[in-house]
């Protein structure tokens, strides 16, 4: 199969080990074999900062390929290494997050819209009013801050929703579990609850401490997508934050290099909200549903018209020449 | 010679890895050249600074767990204070920060003096203290960075009357790690100050009873390593023009470093070479494992195997040259 | 001897020799007040509910706590728990999908047998330091389990129902996970105070070569810990995917420098020889209610962490303060 | 000599949380004068030296320097007030070379080579880590350092304990012309000889107590000797060893015999045997190899050559544990070598009952509290402090390490220098404790740097030197002449001059007191 492919794609990205970050990284792996493009996937994949992606990324230019797909671990800090990527020849697109570098290509999720459309649904089912439990990301992380901006919005247009609590998850499961068990202990009465994508481990500890069950919302990560079906009682929403990005990353970064430029820099995947509380959202999530993928991954694992790779070939997990 | 020899011997096997390291990079990718050198040096340049820092604590026989929280506050400092200001703002702001990172170790130090807790629990509380600063400064990644900062590691050195080709192979950033260590550690080391840390390091009691300070020397050593984190702090400001609250890696990647350096985690041994040298050694290590498109979840064994490899090749040939 | 006998000893002074020969009193006293603040500022909070929660979230602390302990003894230090419990979470609620719940068990606690029996080996026969021993197989432990977690992904994952009963479930106020930890830390603390091995402990992190001098071989006791150090992480991990119920590959990594800083308050010194397991439960306990405490605080996230970290320097300052007033 | 005192301490008192371990110390040093400081193990001594060189704190005194109060708070600034102490435990950065040592005291290198030279030690190199340099030299070197700048008052701490003669012959002769030139200096040694031959007066502690002061004059060792004991004067003589003791038959096969063993460099085909209720001396200067044949013998280093046979079958060593299923126990000279020093008195002594793999388990406290008692009555362990072996005095700490093989019934135990830096009523407990062993017919080697120790004790004497065993005297042909001139590889009946301490008249046998021999 290697002898199919003519490009060398590298690919950069900053957090290892997370079921969202893992799914994006088989994605674009399953993607670049799908495509019949690419002779070789060359993944830098490690926990590290900006400094280190900038590293990275010159390792990549060394490496001379073709093109590269980064996750950015922020905007604005991996400037300069796109830049120097550009002049190399290299096309650079950005998944996930948007960069500052104007020369690269962004095909992103939508983040502010994630957390507006989420929370928005969450005041609405609350009837307007009442108090909310936000429980956000990693304090200091840009996507964090990014939905902060969505969610506040949001909060905007609802002036008698108050929030009862603010907490930072560290996008971790115990932490987040542990503040949501000790916010229940306190018996302080809440109307609703807002997760970062940290969700089926809140609904958990709502069941097992026999909590009223109020509206939650979180991602369509696949543990929590198959709790909106399953919990008996449970109203809440997933909002789909597809790791499969990183595939319509490679996607985006072949077409530039068979020379179909796209029309903008910017492509954006607007996030969809799937809900239990009718009838459609329900069938909806029964077929997004997956139980047989890790709960920590989101069961959006294609994108119609940018990934072409199938379910077999994500979960492998396998790139070009493995 | 032979004094030399067994007091240097295991830097000049770093080095030679190092070299050796380069050759099989040249033979990876024939096209490496003076650009990614130029590379190289700058991704080394955080690290070296973080370990610089690491190595002054572990020789006076501490550790300090607050290295990387240290660089993130000095980071988003300087990013947040140099943001929307002019060009001649940051003269000011680069010393203000150095200053910073000078007060905040002493203050380690002086911590680790006056409660007589031991320095892995100080700076492991330090580190959520900095950490908590940090977020405070700046709660997301943000701020800016003068243009100058920035130039300042990026490209050569000219230097008149060498030809083009030398030049390229001395990038800014090497020239800069080499200016700021040196100026600081090479007079220090050689001083009364220099060794009354190295003293301290190796016997805590012979030091006092030598009429060595003990408390002092150690508050100078924790505010030295405050001062090179500091420098760390700048130079991820520098290279992304940006400061981010949240530590990078550097904090193991210290230590390790320190140890691979021959820095012995007692104390009271070793020098800053050996360190600098082994970041410049990791650094090639992941250059490599990404020029070879190694799948990355086994770039982490490999990393993981060698530093581990190393350090007991280390200890069994200690072990060799002791019977 | 005797001028010191007739001179009354003041108060404050006997109150201080008092908790010095009982260094749990001042820790115990500590973790009630840390409660009654608690309870101050959100009336109502401290109740049956909540102190079976904190228990939950404070045994696995306490056992990770309970392997720097022992390493500590020796003057080591175990970075490697993190990782070992992630795996053998990680592994049980994989295999548990296609394997007999035995079988699953052996599995997920074989990289833990390995990694600790790497880690002796490398502190014990090659003297390698404990900090980049454990770092590195931790390390190394993480890759393994990212090339393993990719062989899984299309398996899926379940949390076998008898962890979850252990992990999350309360009989009659009192959590399941008790049955496993009650047992667990009187082993231990029988093992440390009253036992061949645990005496070893102490006295190879005292003074190494006293103790080769009377016959003791290192790598044997370095070994036998690292290797019980890990076994008891890999418990953990079950206990912890139990508790969490989502299998993720950096599960228990961020109980790593907690589990360090409940044995330093708990006063075991870091420099070997010196220090108890009780001790260290109940440091786990206080910081576990910390964590409770700067949650509830409404405040900048920034200002919590400073919070903290300003607490576990003053808790550990003022104990070392009471206990070495002797 | 009426001349005010240079230093005149009073009152000097220091607590130790509970224990006193000054109470009521004065000491009062004339310029010119080399005075010395006695006492028995724990008196203090040690305290007092650190308080007046500002090592540590006293809780009451008062301490004047030329008739003027000074307050001195830590050793650089008893340095400037001119009083320079060498410690009892060698104060060089261990990982420091000699030359970076010098320079982070301030010390001048041309006196301090010179010194050194003086001292009798020819080829030192500067560039050498400390570390690196064998215990003995070292402490040369501290007392080199501190000469070099001249100080005013020299406080030596048992600098001659560790010391072999050859080098405690220089180091007197040195102290002796620092008085000469109007200095003073302060020495405390256990050793009557020394202080005899060196001292004008000394000042005798007991219980962190100043009791007296006294000239040295012919015949005042009783003097001092009671004032250092008080009302627990002892004069236990060793009981001598029974004629049916001397003349048991050899039995057929020796508890342990060395064959041409050698080691590394250091140690050269020595051949002896060891029997069973024989008490060996060895005798040596420093470094000759003595210290590598203990360590060989106890499993510590593996020999390079030879066999060791023990109770007939040959054995190979190579870790202490197989040594001690042979049944051969080692008390290091360095107590610290051999002591865990947080952990309590029982737990040190029952250590090795835990050592092997099968013991790790339940350990059956009631046995071990009654043999680890029976092991302290034996040997009168002084336990108030017992719940950490710090605590404890030298003296006690040393009979620790001891206890530690009795409880264990080791029937071979290699003492090396058990006696080390230990007043003369404990001194005389262990040699009696030794006599006793080999009585119930363990055997014992015993190593000595107190040439007068081995007619109290041994039965025979070893002599090593350069590696190489020299010659094995009877104990009744083992006089102090004799084994020094052995000792210096000089051959049996020769007559030479080598030392104050050897003098050719002193060569009728030693009395059997506890005070050893004016030359
Ligand atoms: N840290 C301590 N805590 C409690 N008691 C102590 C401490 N240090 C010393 N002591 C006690 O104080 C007394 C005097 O000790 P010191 O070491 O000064 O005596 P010494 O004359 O040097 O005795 P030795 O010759 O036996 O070493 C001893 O009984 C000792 O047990
Ligand atoms: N900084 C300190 N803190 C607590 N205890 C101390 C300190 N320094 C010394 N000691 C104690 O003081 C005592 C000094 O004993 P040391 O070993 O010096 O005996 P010594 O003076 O050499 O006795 P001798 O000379 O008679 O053999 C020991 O018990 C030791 O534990
Ligand atoms: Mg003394
Ligand atoms: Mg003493």
């Amino acid at each position: 199969s290697a002898a199919a492919g003519k490009y060398t794609i590298g690919i950069s990205n900053t957090v290892q080990g997370n079921g969202w970050r893992e799914e994006m990284v088989c994605a674009m792996k399953a993607q670049a074999l799908a495509s019949g493009e690419v002779a070789k996937l060359n993944i830098a994949h490690r926990n590290t900062d900006a400094a280190g992606q900038l590293e990275d990324i010159r390792n990549l230019i060394s490496a001379k390929v073709d093109a590269i797909v980064v996750n950015p671990a922020d905007p604005a800090g991996i400037k300069a290494g796109l830049e120097e990527a550009t002049k190399a020849g290299i096309v650079v697109v950005a998944v996930d997050q948007a960069v500052t570098e104007p020369s690269a290509y962004i095909i992103s999720n939508n983040q502010e819209e994630y957390a507006y459309l989420g929370a928005k649904w969450l005041f609405q089912q609350m009837g307007g009013k009442g108090e909310v439990f936000y429980m956000r990301g990693a304090a200091g992380a840009s996507a964090d801050s990014d939905r902060d901006k969505g969610f506040k919005k949001a909060l905007a247009e609802f002036p008698d929703v108050k929030v009862a609590q603010e907490v930072f998850t560290g996008w971790q499961q115990d932490q987040a579990k542990q503040q949501i068990l000790s916010f229940l202990s306190t018996g302080t009465p809440i109307n609703g609850i807002w997760t970062s994508g940290i969700d089926n481990v809140i609904v958990d500890a709502l069941v097992e401490s026999q909590a009223p069950l109020v509206p939650i919302v979180g991602a369509d990560n696949a543990g929590f997508v198959g709790q909106l079906s399953s919990v008996k009682g449970l109203v809440g929403a997933a909002v789909t934050n597809p790791g499969s990005i990183g595939g319509a990353g490679v996607t985006l970064a072949l077409q530039i290099l068979d020379g179909k430029k796209p029309a903008q820099q910017t492509v954006l995947v607007q996030p969809q909200l799937w809900e239990n509380a009718t009838d459609e959202g329900k069938a909806k999530l029964k077929a997004a549903a997956d139980p047989s993928l890790s709960p920590e991954w989101p069961v959006s694992i294609s994108i119609p018209d940018w990934t072409t790779y199938t379910k077999d070939q994500i979960v492998a997990c396998k790139g070009p020449g493995e | 010679m032979s004094h030399f020899l067994r007091r240097q011997g295991w830097v000049i096997g770093l080095l030679a890895l190092l070299i050796v390291l380069f050759i099989a990079t040249r033979i990876i990718q024939p096209g490496y050249g003076s650009g990614d050198f130029g590379s190289l040096a700058r991704a080394v340049l955080p690290y070296a600074f973080a370990v610089a820092a690491q190595t002054v604590v572990v020789i006076a026989g501490g550790i300090d767990l607050s290295v990387a929280a240290m660089m993130a506050l000095t980071s988003v400092t300087a990013a947040s204070m140099m943001a929307g200001a002019s060009e001649e703002y940051a003269l000011l702001v680069v010393p203000f920060v150095l200053a910073m990172g000078l007060v905040l170790g002493a203050l380690n130090g002086l911590l680790i003096v006056v409660t007589r807790v031991p320095d892995i629990v100080v700076t492991l509380a330090m580190l959520f203290v900095l950490q908590g600063a940090a977020l405070l400064v700046l709660d997301a990644p943000g701020g800016a960075a003068a243009e100058w900062l920035k130039a300042l590691i990026s490209g050569t050195v000219p230097i008149p009357g060498l030809p083009d080709a030398i030049d390229a192979w001395l990038p800014k950033a090497l020239l800069v790690l080499v200016v700021c260590l040196c100026v600081i550690w090479v007079p220090l080391r050689r001083s009364r100050l220099g060794l009354s840390i190295y003293a301290i390091g190796s016997s805590e009691l012979a030091a006092f009873r030598s009429g060595v300070p003990v408390k002092r020397t150690r508050i100078i050593a924790y505010a030295l390593s405050g001062l090179f984190a500091a420098f760390g702090g700048l130079a991820l400001t520098m290279s992304t023009g940006i400061g981010a609250p949240i530590p990078g890696p550097y904090l193991l990647a210290s230590v390790a470093a320190v140890v691979l350096g021959g820095v012995a985690l007692g104390g009271g041994k070793g020098g800053l070479l050996g360190p600098i040298v082994a970041v410049f050694v990791l650094r090639l290590v992941r250059t490599d494992l990404t020029l070879l498109a190694i799948d990355p979840n086994v770039t982490a064994i490999i990393e993981g195997a060698i530093m581990v490899a190393v350090v007991m090749f280390g200890a069994f040939i200690t072990m060799r040259g002791r019977q | 001897m005797s001028t010191s006998a007739i001179t009354p000893v003041p108060f404050g002074r006997r109150i201080k020799r008092f908790m010095a020969d009982r260094p749990l009193v001042p820790l115990i006293i500590l973790l009630v007040i840390l409660v009654v603040i608690l309870q101050i500022l959100r009336p109502g909070i401290v109740n049956e509910r909540w102190i079976a929660n904190t228990i939950k979230f404070a045994i696995p602390l306490a056992i990770l706590a309970g392997c720097q302990t022992m390493t500590m003894l020796t003057g080591g230090i175990d970075l490697s728990v993190g990782t070992v419990a992630t795996m053998s979470a990680f592994i049980m609620a994989t295999q548990i999908v296609s394997q007999d719940p035995a079988i699953a068990f052996l599995l997920a606690m074989m990289p833990a047998v390995l990694i600790g029996l790497v880690n002796g080996i490398g502190v014990g026969v090659f003297r390698v330091h404990p900090l980049i021993m454990t770092l590195g197989t931790s390390l190394i432990g993480t890759g393994c389990l990212q090339v393993y977690q990719r062989t899984v992904i299309a398996s899926g994952a379940k949390i076998p129902g008898f962890l979850a009963w252990l992990g999350t479930g309360v009989t009659s106020g009192f959590p399941n996970a008790l049955l496993l930890f009650v047992p667990l830390a009187a082993l231990i603390v029988f093992t440390l105070a009253r036992t061949g091995f645990g005496r070893l402990l102490y006295a190879v992190g005292d003074n190494e070569r006293a103790t080769r001098l009377s016959g003791v071989q290192y790598w044997q006791v370095i070994t036998a810990l690292y290797v019980t150090s890990s076994l008891l992480a890999g418990i953990t991990g079950l206990l912890y995917i139990g508790l969490i119920k989502a299998p993720s590959l950096s599960l228990a990594e961020p109980l790593v420098l907690p589990s360090v800083a409940a044995a330093v308050i708990g006063g075991t010194s870091i420099f070997g020889g010196r220090g108890g397991y009780t001790g260290t439960i109940i440091g786990a306990l206080i910081l576990t209610v910390l964590t409770t405490l700067l949650t509830i605080l409404q405040m900048p996230e920034g200002a919590r962490r400073i919070l903290f970290g300003l607490i576990v320097l003053f808790v550990t300052a003022a104990y070392l303060r009471i206990v070495e007033e002797r | 000599m009426t001349t005010s005192p240079l230093l005149d301490a009073t009152g000097v008192a220091k607590n130790y949380g509970a224990v006193a371990a000054l109470r009521n110390a004065s000491l009062s040093v004339l310029p010119g004068e080399v005075h010395a400081l006695m006492g028995a193990n724990g008196a203090g001594k040690s305290t007092l030296v650190k308080i007046l060189t500002g090592a540590i704190s006293a809780n009451a005194g008062r301490i004047l320097i030329r008739g003027e109060a000074r307050d001195i708070r830590s050793p650089a600034a008893a340095r400037r007030a001119g009083l320079l102490p060498v410690y009892q435990e060698p104060s060089l950065i261990p990982d420091l070379d000699v030359l970076s040592n010098l320079r982070l005291t301030g010390t001048p290198v041309e006196p301090f080579r010179a010194w050194v030279r003086e001292l009798g030690i020819a080829d030192l190199d500067l560039r050498d880590t400390a570390r690196d340099i064998p215990l003995a030299v070292l402490r040369v070197l501290d007392l080199a350092r501190a000469l070099a700048v001249e100080p005013d008052v020299l406080l030596l701490d048992e600098m001659t304990a560790a010391l072999p003669a050859n080098l405690a012959e220089k180091v007197l002769e040195v102290v002796r012309r620092q008085g000469d030139a109007g200095r003073a200096v302060i020495f405390i040694s256990h050793r009557f000889v020394e202080i005899s031959a060196l001292c004008d007066r000394a000042t005798v502690l007991r219980d962190g107590e100043t009791v007296g002061v006294v000239d040295i004059v012919p015949g005042v060792e009783e003097k001092i000797v009671e004032l250092m004991l008080g009302t627990r004067i002892v004069k236990t003589h060793v009981a001598a060893r029974s004629a049916a003791e001397k003349a048991a038959p050899a039995p057929a096969r020796p508890r342990l015999a060395v064959h041409n063993l050698r080691v590394g460099t250091k140690l050269n085909d020595v051949s002896f045997d060891l029997r069973d209720g024989e008490v060996a001396g060895v005798v040596a200067l420093e470094g000759q190899g003595q210290d590598e044949l203990f360590a060989a013998l106890a499993g510590s280093i593996r020999p390079s050559g030879g066999t060791i046979d023990v109770d007939g079958s040959p054995v190979k060593f190579s870790h202490p544990i197989d040594a001690i299923r042979a049944g051969i126990a080692y008390v290091p000279g360095d107590r610290s070598e051999a002591l865990a020093m947080q952990r309590s008195v029982r737990e040190n002594i029952a250590l090795p009952f835990s050592a092997a793999l099968r013991n790790w388990g339940p350990i059956n406290m009631r046995k071990e509290r009654a043999t680890v008692l029976s092991a302290i009555e034996r040997l009168q362990i002084d336990t108030r402090a017992q719940g950490e072996v710090q605590r404890l005095s030298g003296g006690n700490q040393q009979k620790v390490t001891i206890a530690r093989w009795i409880a264990a019934d080791a029937r071979t135990i290699l003492c090396f220098d058990p006696t080390r830096g230990i007043d003369v009523g404990t001194k005389q407990e262990i040699y009696k404790l030794l006599r006793e062993l080999a009585g119930h017919g363990k055997s014992v080697l015993f190593y000595t740097s107190e040439l007068e120790e081995v007619q109290r004790v041994c039965d025979r004497v070893i002599v090593i030197f350069g590696g190489r065993l020299v010659d094995i005297f009877p104990v009744e042909e083992a006089d102090e002449p004799a084994l020094m001139r052995a000792a210096y590889g000089l051959p049996r009946g020769a007559k030479a001059d080598i030392g104050i301490l050897a003098a050719p008249t002193a060569s009728d046998a030693p009395s059997s007191d506890a005070l050893g021999t004016k030359p």
